[in-house]
């Protein structure tokens, strides 16, 4: 059972209703309102995490000696697929675009709900029936083809429950879509007065730029899994080699989804640190329409590189070279972000509280994830790490050291407003430490290994690889330690933490000008933007003593 | 712009697409050859466009509308020129 | 009988209330594009690859009844938008009779493509166990077959899905929910009968034209 | 495992066992320089003014321009200029490397669930090893018999998958004598981790005293030619034959005409296909009455079958047309 808000009335808050007073099943099932389906949303992601994480957690320990003795060979495979579905389309998807942007979308934008609150509602049912399919399909055997699908292993080889697993990601994909029309329209028309395009909020202008991709590039993905699922059943196909039919073709239009996908999930947390680096600096976030510009930037480029995914599988030397260039470019808008975030720093005035530690995390992190994709976008360097460990430490440096590091910063800066009440700050502070080094030690080691040549998805490995194994097992342990404190200091804090004014933070936005936690109508009366975003006042030149 | 008006004019369009009809499957009597194909899918983009423009009101409609309708087309366009970039050189020799 | 609307909390008023559903329909027409576009994209890059093997198939299917369903879409197109301009002006029954009269285009349309279907598989056209291809090149045959079927399948299930709509608007205008004022959901359903149309306006030329010898 | 095992095998680069190697690695450590100063040149700013603009540190807080175009666009061409560099000196190795080697020693390499199978020309067959010769250059005609694998070889910095129905190629000249890894490095199944092998590198005299052990074998070429009778080739393919079928001496490497206008390299990937499916690209001039060998062929006499071909081929240098 999710654990239940309970809210002891709050002598001060003048909210004596709030969007959680109302704790009946009821209610929660079938709500409409953008707050509940965030929450509703968080609960679920919890558990395909709590369920892929311990994946991982077995596929480290299983690393841990050359021979792989904890699990057979089979096990391990499915594994691998089951850490990556679930991880993929079940946690890095939705988890801040469904979660803090279902929350905080309405009320950055000072409305009342979504443009189509029971489309919502039903996003969140059609991600939960995707979800129950795919942990059906994982009860009853798993399934061992990785998460990327690729045929003719997972069309005509594989034995394991491939179509019913892709059955649950094609569900789960109409969520996607559902949920990013919903921004899409919601961002367009249901925008407070005074509330122009260039003084959104940069969370809302990320937000906007995912919704984008989750709009346009899932229907392919529902389209591939499709087509592979039914050459599995009908045992003929588009994919079939033996009719003609050429493997590359799913490989271009899985990866034309797959890789807009993984800016699916990063934007949004780029969106998360640019809130909290002002916030935490109290100072306007430097070249504020670049910043937004380049989100939008990274939604349309995205499209264009997926090639980089097939440098070595046979794809045209002259494909692979416009692919390489368009990749390239790609990083651009990423650097940007990067620049100006460290340039908002300039003259702030900041506070390192958790949120922050969590975006300082997140901005060296996602660089260095950012960069070792320039190493798999030249050519002659991805011939050689294509495959290998190299790429598994890339993509981990962007998605847990950027995105997660992100998650964490944005759940613990809006806990407050969720909640009404204040985390411990001083354990929240430590968690985050803890977790930046565990995620440096787990995944640092594989960058190594990659380029000495250790290929992925290996669960036994010649001898000279073990060093770094064990070093990144080690790290896996202490950042297992990293998730699992939140989750409890979280869960203690609705009850027992501090209750929260409308404005702990002390930061600009329309959700700090309403009660913590909201009411379910948002505001009182209907807010107007007068100012740009970020308008805070000139930080004083002498200390600040709190 | 009424509906009386809005009714005629979608007849005038309904028989637009009818002749675009007749004229693709009458082309192929003509036997263009090489050309069959692009005058095939000319007029289909013709038939479409009239329908997406006046059948289904984009043409008085918001600058959104106007940009939600092209996204679809263009990212379709992009998918399908970067793929055949990789089929069509597949077997260029250097 | 007055009109009346229903105007949504979350909107301020009925204008906007409108051009949301709008913008909300062509997102998801935007999202259906490119689901279709993934075999539109292996159908283009196969008949690149296979030109021979797929203008021989094409010969085999039948051009006048394609013919025919595309003329049936396109009428079913204009009493479509009919019926939305009827119902703007308030006729309650013309549209009532023109959205009938959609349906049952549809329904033909339907008809016609099960008479298509029913023929393909007695000349042993359709792919995997009972595919009997005497021509050359069997393999790239079936190819071809494996998405007109995929490709005209996926079109007939959307043109189900948008007959069950007009079914409800049917439902909603004959008990007065739709009306001259609150005529959004006729007209969303109308772009969605409009994209299945214009899904066929493409699949017709690819699939029967290309290929075809007269 | 004592520790002094332990850090006696931490290395930082694999062995270099091809000129190619080198330059890899050379661009690999420009790579790491630049990403290197860049990534420490944000983390040491971001920390200095995490320190001097503290909260409750005195500090000249008078607000800076919120924007300014000339910055933005200095740290936005700078990268762009830096990374043209990148993609350059990337590409510009890549592409001299994917030009066909002219007189390569060919090894066919065929995967199969979990196991690679190579062979020479001399007719001399390995499981997961391959020896070959110092400074020769060896070209890899690689194909797969039922999923997508990849013949990985980190030493000399090479990877190509291994696609079934389809020759995919690659190659490398070995520069240093020892044993060096094979990997797969495709996800192919259950024991897709136990599909690794050995390069082999001999000098010339090892090399060649390697060929004669073991017992004597037909070369592939001469393989091919008794298929080509066995299978019953030869019944249409030569002079004196009953049925009009183009004749295959001279074939290999020259253009052919085909019924449908288009012209196409003869290649092992036109023979490999006119053999499986006949009926697809079929010579200008003649009628397609040639039956199908699909699944009567195994993909080894497939190979023997094309050697063979070639060995009766045009007499000047083999033109293959890159498969990828």
């Amino acid at each position: 059972m999710p654990p239940v808000l309970q809210i002891i009335d709050l002598k001060d808050s003048q909210a004596t209703r709030s969007y959680l007073t109302k704790q009946t099943l009821r209610s929660w099932l079938l709500t409409t309102d953008h707050k509940r389906v965030g929450l509703l949303y968080l609960y679920t992601i919890i558990v395909f995490f709590a369920v892929a994480a311990s994946a991982a957690a077995v596929m480290r320990l299983n690393l841990l000696t050359p021979r792989g003795d904890l699990v057979q060979a089979e096990t391990y495979n499915k594994l691998f697929t089951m850490h990556g579905v679930l991880m993929v389309w079940f946690f890095l998807i939705p988890s801040i675009p469904s979660v803090l942007g279902n929350f905080l979308l309405p009320l950055m934008l000072g409305a009342r709900d979504l443009a189509f609150p029971k489309l919502n509602l039903l996003s969140w049912y059609i991600f939960v029936f995707g979800g129950g399919i795919a942990l059906y399909a994982l009860l009853i055997g798993g399934v061992d083809t990785g998460w990327t699908f690729y045929t003719p292993y997972s069309s005509t080889y594989s034995n394991s429950h491939v179509a019913l697993m892709a059955a649950g990601v094609f569900v789960a994909g109409f969520s996607s879509i559902l949920t990013g029309l919903n921004f899409i329209v919601t961002t367009h028309k249901l925008r407070a007065p005074g509330l122009t395009w260039f003084r959104l909020r940069l969370f809302v202008w990320s937000l906007y730029a995912t919704s984008v991709i989750l709009v346009l590039a899932t229907p392919v993905l529902a389209m591939t899994l499709t087509l592979m699922a039914l050459e599995r059943i009908w045992k003929v196909g588009v994919f079939d080699p033996a009719l003609g039919g050429d493997p590359l073709l799913f490989q271009h239009l899985f990866w034309f989804y797959s890789h807009p996908a993984v800016y699916i999930m990063i934007l949004p947390g780029m969106g998360v640190v640019s809130e909290l680096i002002a916030a935490f600096s109290r100072k306007r976030v430097f070249g504020y329409t670049f910043v937004a510009f380049s989100s939008l930037a990274i939604a349309l480029l995205g499209f264009l590189v997926w090639g980089h995914h097939m440098f070595v599988s046979s794809q045209s030397v002259f494909a692979g070279v416009i692919f390489s260039f368009l990749s390239f470019l790609v990083a651009i808008p990423s650097a940007i972000k990067v620049f100006n975030w460290t340039a908002t720093l300039y003259r702030g005035s900041i506070s390192l509280d958790t949120p922050m530690l969590y975006a300082i995390g997140f901005i060296g992190l996602f660089t260095i994830g950012g960069m070792t994709g320039l190493f798999l976008a030249t050519l002659a360097v991805d011939v050689h790490v294509h495959d290998t460990y190299f790429v598994i430490a890339h993509f981990h440096y962007i998605m847990v050291g950027g995105m997660v590091m992100a998650f964490m910063g944005g759940l613990h800066f809006w806990w407050p407003k969720i909640s009404g009440r204040m985390y411990p700050e001083l354990l929240g502070k430590m968690t985050a430490i803890v977790t930046f080094l565990g995620f440096n030690l787990t995944f640092f080691p594989q960058f190594i290994l990659g380029y000495l040549g250790m290929p992925r998805r290996y669960h036994a490995y010649p001898e000279q690889f073990q060093v770094y194994n064990v070093l990144s097992t080690a790290g896996a342990s202490i950042l297992g330690l990293g998730y699992v404190l939140p989750l409890c200091y979280l869960i203690w804090s609705c009850c027992y933490g501090k209750p929260a004014g409308n404005n702990p933070w002390g930061a600009k936005g329309f959700e700090w000008e309403t009660t913590s936690p909201p009411p379910s109508e948002n505001f009182e009366k209907p807010p107007v933007q007068t100012e740009e975003a970020y308008a805070y006042p000139v930080p004083s030149s002498e200390p600040i003593t709190e | 712009m009424n509906a009386r008006q809005e009714g005629t004019q979608a007849g005038m369009v309904y028989v637009l697409l009818i002749a675009l009809l007749a004229a693709s499957v009458g082309s192929l009597f003509l036997h263009l050859g090489p050309w069959q194909p692009v005058i095939l899918l000319v007029i289909a983009a013709v038939q479409a466009s009239l329908i997406v423009l006046y059948f289904m009101q984009v043409r008085s409609s918001t600058p959104l509308i106007w940009l939600l309708s092209a996204g679809g087309f263009l990212w379709l366009a992009i998918l399908l020129l970067l793929v055949l970039s990789d089929y069509v050189s597949r077997s260029w020799v250097w | 009988m007055n009109a009346r609307a229903i105007l949504y909390e979350q909107f301020s008023d009925l204008e906007q209330q409108r051009e949301s559903s709008l913008a909300g329909i062509w997102a998801f027409i935007a999202s259906e594009i490119m689901f279709f576009g993934g075999l539109f994209l292996a159908f283009t890059v196969y008949r690149l690859n296979y030109t021979q093997a797929f203008n021989e198939a094409s010969q085999h299917l039948n051009l006048v009844l394609a013919t025919l369903n595309t003329a049936v879409l396109l009428t079913s197109a204009l009493t479509m938008a009919l019926a939305a301009a009827s119902n703007k002006m308030g006729w309650k029954y013309s549209t009532l009779l023109l959205l009938m009269v959609t349906t049952l285009l549809g329904a033909l349309f339907l008809a016609i493509k099960g008479i298509e279907y029913i023929e393909d598989w007695h000349k042993g056209l359709f792919p995997g166990s009972a595919f009997a291809w005497t021509g050359s090149d069997p393999g790239h045959v079936q190819l071809f077959f494996v998405l007109y079927f995929l490709m005209t399948g996926f079109h007939a299930l959307h043109l189900m899905i948008g007959m069950g709509l007009i079914l409800v608007m049917l439902l909603l205008t004959w008990k007065g929910w739709i009306n001259s004022r609150h005529f959004m959901p006729l007209d969303v359903t109308s772009i969605y009968w409009h994209f299945v149309d214009l899904v066929w306006i493409f699949l017709f030329p690819l699939l029967y034209l290309l290929g075809a010898k007269i | 495992m004592s520790w002094a095992l332990l850090i006696a095998q931490i290395q930082f680069l694999p062995d270099q066992a091809s000129k190619m190697a080198g330059r890899v690695d050379l661009l690999f450590i420009y790579l790491i320089a630049i990403t290197g100063t860049v990534t420490l040149a944000v983390a040491g700013v971001t920390l200095f003014f995490l320190a001097k603009y503290r909260r409750n540190a005195a500090a000249d807080r008078s607000p800076p321009a919120s924007s300014s175009l000339p910055v933005e666009i200095t740290w936005s061409v700078i990268p762009l200029v830096i990374f043209i560099a990148l993609f350059g000196f990337g590409a510009k190795i890549y592409f001299r490397e994917s030009v066909d080697p002219r007189d390569a020693l060919e090894v066919h390499v065929i995967g199969k669930q979990w196991m690679w199978k190579l062979e020479h020309l001399q007719g001399k067959r390995e499981i997961n090893e391959l020896h070959v010769p110092l400074d020769q250059t060896v070209k890899l005609v690689m194909t797969s018999q039922d999923v997508i694998h990849s013949f990985f070889l980190p030493s000399f910095r090479i990877k190509e998958d291994v696609l079934p129905g389809r020759y995919t190629t690659q190659w490398f000249t070995p520069q240093k004598v020892g044993t060096f890894p094979i990997f797969c490095a495709q996800y192919c199944g259950t024991n897709h981790a136990l599909m690794i092998g050995q390069v082999v590198v001999l000098d010339a005299a090892d090399f060649a005293a390697w060929l004669r052990t073991g017992r004597e074998t037909a070369s592939v070429a001469q393989r091919g030619e008794q298929l080509f009778h066995s299978l019953g080739c030869s019944g249409c393919h030569s002079p004196q034959a009953a049925v009009r079928a183009p004749l295959l001496e001279g074939l290999y490497g020259s253009r052919v005409p085909l019924t449908d206008g288009r012209i196409v390299n003869a290649d092992m990937r036109y023979i490999r296909d006119c053999i499986l499916l006949p009926k697809t690209e079929i010579v200008s001039g003649f009628d397609p009455v040639m039956p199908s060998f699909q699944d009567r062929v195994s993909e080894d006499e497939l190979f023997a079958l094309i050697t063979y071909i070639k060995s009766i081929g045009s007499p000047q240098p083999e033109v293959t047309v890159p498969d990828r």
